[in-house]
């Protein structure tokens, strides 16, 4: 019953911070915030059990298993600290109670999503998380609405239609719903002679995960949320797709005849690659941190997409562990940007930039997760790409593919960087010298979130073996796993342990000799005391190398950064409307253009009366 | 009190012409004595409905002809629900519009109420009749209403809608009694039961064509694809609890007919593909229309005859599942359009404009009635947990049972558009920055009642459609049985 | 009236030319005024020629020969067989009532539009539109 | 390979001193070649450390903030780690390290550690040259990265293996070097080794007479000194990778034990790093500095195309 407690809460939740908000604004978000954790709470102290109910004829079934439980945690226990992090983040914006009705809703449906084991149940709980979540994302203001939120809607719509009509016709073919009546009867097999619904599906999972072609809606959207819910937008919302691919894909990984799994390395697998490889490039000439954090997670999705799409055992795990460790390191992001843009205002790389004195916190936590980000050992992030890798290499045999992804997860350094460079870094303005570091309400989901980077860089078995068992529980093998030992099909090893300890125990050493060396003479300067411009630039200049930052870079790709998919779709959705704005025409407005159509009609029909009738 | 059908009509008849007579006695009578009536004709309709499911379809026999003879009225399963479905609609939509142009006195609110209770009473005539004979005779009584509603302001649009909804309908009444005039000569007979039972035997060619004028009268009133060129300007200048009334007492009337139609006097397979193309075109073309309009009413017009093709469809496919949905479809569209127009009427009333560009941010206004218009919005386009997920859902199932691929697809691309004007319409009322001057028209308590009344049903049906759903069944499965209607009408005779 | 009817039957193939032919004709006209002619009475003159057309082919189809009127007085009960259907005729007679109410209808929406629009060129009334 | 963790310390440290030694000395060969090939006397071979004496000597020291103060620390502790988990020498006790607790993976990943550090360290002083250094150096990093990682995957799916230690082994068992095996990937990590090291022509982010030495403008003394031993370590690191992938590694255990075999192993791993060493520098003594935007070109046109032919021919070798 743990299940109906959870979702009882969150709901619950919703309507009571919906209704405090009316009342009293101060307590709406604590209200939300104890909402999330006892949510969190009764998932973890509950039973999950299984919960079976009729609905129209149609059996809904929901059950904890430990795949459900794996993707269940990565959306309650980010939600709830995003919750807390909302606290204080939204302090003083308008439209409380409506911001934590959706997000709370929005977390029900996912964690719905998570446990729900029959297609409808899947598609219902989908479908409220989508347009509870749209209505987040048109949140901040109504200028993105017409192009940006709606494209957002549009693109899940089509996902989610195209996921409604494998559906019906799953129904229609095999009369049940459910996934293990539906795996048994082959229904996610291409070689089924149903080969479009395992395709339908995977359209619908696809746009989720912001695959390439549909990608377009995430850049566009996730900087227009506010970011606590971004956090979640992102870290959570995304992994459904990902969870989905997993449920319809393991009959093909199970049973596998060789073309099927050939078919879905090669579709799934480069799609996913060339996403991470055209939204890293599109991160990296970005302006804004929010945008770039934005191209990012379609990034790092693609990751994810890839090595969901392996099938193996490495392949998966690291599908797994990325979803997980995304969560983290890509939530405590938005985070980041969120406290930049509350405390400074802004989080565009122009305007802003030096803040590591002001926001020192905030800055570690940016720190730790754009390591684990860029997968530098001896962070977490580090064991998701070696996982991946070894993977393509020794599992698949993808050996251009893992050059793709190579260059993507390479080219992610530039924009790493520029994030930490753009927001913290660089010379300090003049105006800056008044922010305050955000307040502990806020830091500590941060902290909180970094630090799962930090001990998954150790010890990356704690997810591994929660991991292995949600493998295993749809029937995957995922074999034995080391707490800090990693090893490849070849029996080669990585000991992430002794990496880490080396790296702290070297790094501990040198910097206190550093620090120490001469210690009394080192006289802290500012940014603007710079030696190789000859003379200290005056307190309103501001050198800081902000614009065009990647510029050569950007000159090396060339031709690639011009054409751009984002255009494409507008085109496409600009002439439709053209078009429908045509055909509109037919209705002139004159009664006898009407009365003829009737004639018409008539006169048509009586001579096709053989043909239609 | 023993209560029959003919209650159900003839209630608001004579209330309608009583209602000149008790203005004299008392000034706001006009007011009143609708929602009497309305609230009477819920509980007759509720009895019947209960009686209906307990023992079986009701026929009632008029002046003693029997049938096949003289006019009758038989209430099925499938028309209880529709009837349930009408008056208590009519009575949601009176008492939304309980103080209507309170600002006016006695005379035009009289009319009002007067043709509003003709039309409620016209369309239960049309669903509730057992002959065609009576059929014309309520089309054209809700026809006639419905016209002299549209021009109900007497502005020049109003006029304009008027004449055209008056040339069409027109020629609607024109083609139904020509096909009337067909089925009669070949089967000698005006009654439906007597007609399926004669029907088989009636030379194609002249079945056929009868066929055509009916689907075309019938299809001009449930704004079937070419020929509803009245629908948006109707929709879009009578007054807003009209605009209800269409959708939600009118649309299911006519609905209905076509239905009764296409499953008791032919055979569904005849129809089938017709109603499905038909239906497709109907909702593609009213939603490109609609995603491009700039008038809310409009809008909302369009919208209405999306759904209508919709249910063309599901009736076009016609498997128990598909009926199921229709029916259900039906209830959702009158219910949730209805909350629709209401609550868009209250933002053109405080606006005074029809743009959808006026709409910007008026949720700082009207925080209650965009909630409520957000809520039908979200419900009309199908997203789960609402009610009308359910009935899409269903219609899809019945497809997919079918395994109509291309069908699914295109419905649900359709519906694509459809979410994409709804949703631009909340973003708007949410969260655009607001143009024009506050205005300070809050809704009356009445209209207060109404709207959440259904929106309270919108959730509750989203939540827990098995409250209906027995009904429903029973209702889709009994349409589908052409032979016991057969019998059960002749065999009293 | 053994007389009458006999005059009657001999011309019945004339007749029924007639009265079908001039009801069809009725509509043909009918519609042409509505679907061409551009000034609102017009149409509404249409309209009304086709209500009268199909009035007319009700009639002629409803008609029987040697039968006598559907009303049932003492002494006639039981020549139900020797009357006409009753039906045809009571539909046209409600048919011509709403003919006459839609047409009256109409021209009461053709003088308000006339108001408003100082023309009654139906081509000028598409303000709504689209 | 041994459980007592005093040999491996001091195995560690005899490594890292090695290491340090070497790479000093290299960096200071090189400033002598150069100045020969261009007809100048040019500073004593030992120059380097001299300059390392003198910065660690001073004490008046300024900086820009904690992750100024810290980016030494990265690019050292980088550096030594880098080392740790290379076999310096095949087999034998003392310099085969962590060899066996990390595959090229990690190692490919570990390497870029110590730029990012750097970077952050950079990116706080403020100085403009030195953030446009960083911009440079990252987008060269994607440009001789990729063919690298094309050579790596190459030889990993030739040799079924991605430890460091097998693939030596296989070169020393057989005694082909993989250079021979699979002379496209060997190809394509040589040019991947003239942008590592970032001389000329691919000197774009220190670029002396543009950016004013970029990124490391604003260090000096206790600073200065650490990173320039860092990167001294981390040529060796480099060179030490190359030689251990590509040219069978340095050391016979099996032929000779003891302190014989680890000395003559190391005076062939002198010579054949030092020979290796001499192609960046050799290049640039003749070639003039690209623009970024051409280095990371060239990268991607032949280098990539060797890098993909040597991967054809791993596939096609079994």
């Amino acid at each position: 019953m743990g299940i109906i407690y959870v979702l009882g809460i969150l709901i619950i939740g919703a309507l009571a911070a919906f209704f405090v908000d009316d009342l009293n604004r101060k307590w709406t978000g604590p209200v939300a915030m104890l909402a999330g954790f006892g949510a969190a709470a009764a998932f973890a102290f509950l039973p999950g059990g299984i919960v079976r109910w009729r609905i129209l004829g149609f059996s809904m079934h929901w059950e904890t298993d430990a795949l459900a439980g794996f993707f269940a945690w990565i959306v309650l226990g980010l939600s709830a600290l995003a919750l807390m992090y909302s606290v204080k983040y939204m302090e003083g914006k308008a439209r409380q109670g409506y911001f934590y009705a959706s997000f709370l809703t929005s977390v029900a449906g996912m964690f719905g999503v998570a446990v729900s084991k029959d297609l409808l149940s899947f598609f219902i709980f989908w479908e409220i998380m989508t347009w509870t979540s749209f209505l987040l994302a048109i949140y901040n203001a109504y200028y993105g609405v017409e192009t940006k939120g709606i494209k957002y809607i549009i693109f899940s719509a089509i996902g989610a239609y195209a996921m409604l009509t494998a559906i019906v016709l799953a129904l229609g073919q095999y009369h049940s719903l459910e996934f293990s009546d539906l795996m048994a009867a082959g229904a996610f097999r291409f070689s089924s002679g149903n080969w479009y619904i395992p395709v339908l599906l995977l359209l619908g999972f696809a746009v989720k995960a912001a695959v390439l072609p549909l990608h377009v809606w995430a850049p566009a959207v996730y900087p227009k949320t506010p970011m606590s819910f971004t956090a979640v937008f992102s870290g959570a919302m995304s992994k459904m797709g990902i969870l989905g691919m997993l449920l319809i894909l393991t009959g093909i990984f199970r049973s596998a005849t060789g073309w099927e799994l050939t078919l879905v390395r090669w579709v799934l697998g480069w799609l996913g690659g060339l996403t991470a490889a055209w939204a890293t490039l599109q991160a990296i000439r970005q302006n804004d941190a929010k945008d770039l954090l934005a191209w990012s997670s379609v990034a790092q999705l693609g990751y994810i997409v890839t090595a969901v799409s392996t099938g193996t055992r490495l392949g998966l795990m690291a599908a797994l562990y990325l979803a997980l460790l995304h969560a983290a390191f890509k939530g405590s992001l938005f985070m980041v940007a969120g406290a930049v843009e509350k405390q400074a205002g802004t989080t565009d790389f122009r305007r802003i930039s030096g803040l590591i004195k002001r926001m020192p916190w905030t800055f570690l936590t940016a720190l730790i997760a754009i390591i684990s980000l860029a997968g530098i050992p001896p962070l977490g992030g580090f064991v998701g790409k070696w996982l991946l890798y070894e993977s393509l290499i020794s599992e698949t045999h993808a050996y251009f593919l893992v050059i793709l992804i190579f260059f993507a997860s390479t080219s992610a350094f530039l924009y790493s960087y520029r994030f930490l460079f753009g927001l913290f870094l660089g010379q300090e303005e003049e105006e800056a010298k008044q922010i305050t570091e955000v307040s502990w309400w806020m830091l500590i989901p941060m902290l909180a979130l970094s630090a799962v980077s930090v001990v998954t860089g150790m010890y990356p078995g704690l997810i591994f073996r929660p991991a292995a068992r949600a493998l295993e529980s749809i029937g995957l093998p995922a074999g034995q796993w080391d707490m800090s030992i990693l090893s490849n099909v070849w029996g080669n090893q990585t000991d992430v342990f002794t990496v880490g300890s080396t790296v702290g125990i070297l790094f501990v050493l040198w910097a206190l000799f550093i620090t120490f060396k001469g210690k009394k003479n080192t006289r802290w300067l500012t940014t603007k005391e710079i030696s190789t411009s000859g003379e200290i630039p005056a307190p309103e200049d501001n050198c800081t190398f902000q614009r065009g930052f990647f510029q050569p870079f950007e000159r090396a790709v060339g031709r690639l950064y011009r054409s751009s998919m984002d255009q494409l779709w507008e085109d496409i959705g600009a002439a439709l409307e053209a078009f429908f704005g045509f055909i509109r025409k037919i209705y002139t407005g004159n009664a006898q253009t009407y009365a003829m159509y009737v004639i018409i009609f008539v006169v048509l029909l009586i001579l096709f009366r053989n043909y239609i009738f | 009190m023993v209560v029959s059908p003919v209650h159900l009509i003839a209630a608001p008849l004579a209330a309608a012409f009583l209602i000149p007579l008790l203005n004299k006695l008392y000034r706001d009578a006009a007011r009143v004595v609708p929602g009497v009536v309305f609230l009477y004709n819920l509980s007759v309709s509720w009895i019947l409905v209960n009686r209906v499911f307990r023992s079986g379809p009701i026929v009632e026999v008029i002046a003693g002809w029997k049938p096949p003879f003289g006019i009758n009225l038989v209430m099925t399963p499938f028309s209880a629900v529709l009837v349930m479905l009408v008056s208590f609609m009519a009575f949601v939509i009176w008492l939304y519009g309980f103080r209507f142009k309170r600002s006016l006195k006695g005379g035009v609110v009289m009319y009002y109420e007067i043709l509003q209770m003709m039309m409620a009473a016209g369309s239960l005539g049309i669903i509730l009749t057992g002959d065609l004979f009576n059929m014309f005779v309520f089309v054209e009584i809700t026809g006639i209403t419905a016209i002299a509603l549209t021009a109900f302001y007497r502005d020049r649009d109003g006029a304009e809608a008027g004449f055209k909804y008056m040339l069409l309908g027109s020629m609607a009444s024109v083609f139904l009694l020509l096909g009337i005039l067909l089925i009669y000569t070949q089967t000698g007979s005006l009654n439906m039961a007597q007609i399926a039972e004669r029907m088989p035997a009636v030379a194609t060619g002249v079945k056929v064509t009868a066929l055509i004028f009916l689907l075309i009268s019938l299809g001009t009133e449930a704004e079937m694809f070419p020929l509803n060129g009245w629908a948006p300007d109707a929709y879009s200048q009578a007054p807003s609890p009209t605009s209800a009334a269409f959708a939600a007492v009118l649309g299911v009337a006519a609905i209905y007919a076509l239905a009764r139609v296409g499953f008791t006097l032919y055979d569904h397979g005849t129809v089938s593909g017709f109603l499905i193309a038909m239906g497709f075109l109907t909702m593609l073309f009213a939603e490109m229309a609609a995603i491009t309009q700039t008038n809310l009413k409009r809008m909302l017009a369009y919208s209405s005859m999306g759904q209508m093709g919709l249910a063309m469809i599901a009736f076009g496919i016609g498997s128990e599942a598909a009926l199921f949905g229709a029916l259900f479809l039906i209830i959702n569209h009158a219910i949730i359009k209805s909350l629709l127009f209401m609550t868009g009427s209250y933002f053109i009333y405080n606006l005074n404009d029809k743009r959808l560009r006026a709409l910007n941010g008026i949720h700082k206004r009207l925080p209650y009635v965009s909630f409520l218009f957000a809520l039908g919005a979200l419900a009309i386009v199908g997203f789960p947990p609402f009610s009308g997920f359910w009935s899409k859902f269903y219609i899809l199932t019945a497809a997919g049972a079918k395994q109509m691929m291309p069908l699914i697809i295109g419905i649900l691309a359709v519906t694509v558009i459809e979410m994409t004007y709804y949703l631009r319409v909340i973003g708007r009322i949410y969260f655009a920055k607001e143009e024009s001057e506050p205005a300070s028209h809050k809704p009356s308590i009445q209209a207060l009642v109404a709207m959440t009344s259904l929106a309270v049903l919108i959730i509750v049906l989203g939540l827990y459609p098995d409250l209906i759903a027995g009904f429903l069944h029973r209702a889709s499965m009994f349409l589908l049985d052409k032979q016991t209607y057969i019998q059960t009408v002749l065999h009293l005779s | 009236m053994s007389n009458y009817q006999e005059i009657i039957s001999q011309y019945r193939p004339l007749l029924e030319i007639i009265v079908y032919g001039s009801a069809v004709a009725l509509i043909l006209i009918g519609l042409y005024a509505v679907l061409v002619k551009k000034h609102l009475v017009k149409l509404v003159i249409g309209l009304s020629l086709i209500d009268s057309g199909v009035n007319l082919l009700f009639v002629g189809v409803g008609y029987v020969t040697n039968h006598t009127a559907p009303i049932f007085s003492p002494g006639f009960e039981t020549a139900a067989d020797k009357m006409v259907d009753p039906v045809p005729q009571a539909l046209v007679l409600t048919a011509i009532v709403i003919g006459f109410a839609v047409t009256a209808l109409a021209l009461s929406l053709v003088i308000r539009l006339y108001r408003h629009h100082k023309t009654a060129n139906v081509e000028q009334l598409n303000r709504l539109r689209w | 390979m041994t459980g007592n963790w005093l040999i491996e310390l001091t195995g560690i440290v005899l490594t890292a001193l090695l290491a340090f030694t070497v790479g000093m000395f290299y960096g200071g060969l090189r400033r002598k070649v150069i100045a020969r090939a261009q007809n100048r006397v040019g500073p004593p071979v030992y120059q380097n450390f001299l300059d390392l004496l003198k910065l660690q000597g001073k004490t008046t020291n300024v900086t820009h903030g904690l992750m100024t103060h810290l980016a030494p620390v990265w690019v050292l502790v980088a550096a030594i780690t880098a080392l740790l988990f290379i076999p310096v020498l095949h087999g034998g006790l003392w310099f085969p390290n962590f060899t066996f607790k990390g595959d090229l993976i990690f190692l490919l990943y570990l390497m870029v550690m110590g730029s990012l550090g750097m970077a952050l360290g950079v990116g706080e002083t403020g100085n403009p040259n030195g953030a446009i250094g960083v911009s440079r150096g990252l987008s060269l990093i994607t440009g001789y990265e990729i063919p690298f990682v094309l050579s790596l995957v190459a030889i990993m799916i030739q040799f079924h293996t991605t430890s460091l230690t097998d693939l030596m082994h296989y070169q020393q068992a057989t005694g082909h070097w993989i250079a021979r095996e699979n002379p496209f990937a060997f190809l394509a990590a040589l040019f991947s080794v003239l942008g590592m090291f970032h001389y000329s022509p691919f000197d774009i982010i220190g670029a002396p007479a543009e950016l004013a030495s970029g990124p490391m403008s604003e260090f000096g003394g206790k600073y200065l000194g650490s990173l320039m031993t860092g990167g001294s370590i981390f040529a060796f690191v480099k060179l030490v990778l190359i030689t251990d992938l590509f040219l069978g590694g340095a050391g016979h255990p099996d032929a000779y034990t003891g302190a014989a075999g680890v000395l003559l192993g190391l005076v062939e791993l002198v010579i054949k790093t030092f020979l290796l060493y001499m192609i960046p520098v050799s290049i640039g003594i003749v070639m003039p500095r690209f623009r970024t935007e051409q280095a990371v070109r060239f990268f991607w046109r032949w280098p990539l195309l060797f890098g993909a032919l040597g991967i054809i021919w791993a596939v096609f070798w079994k």
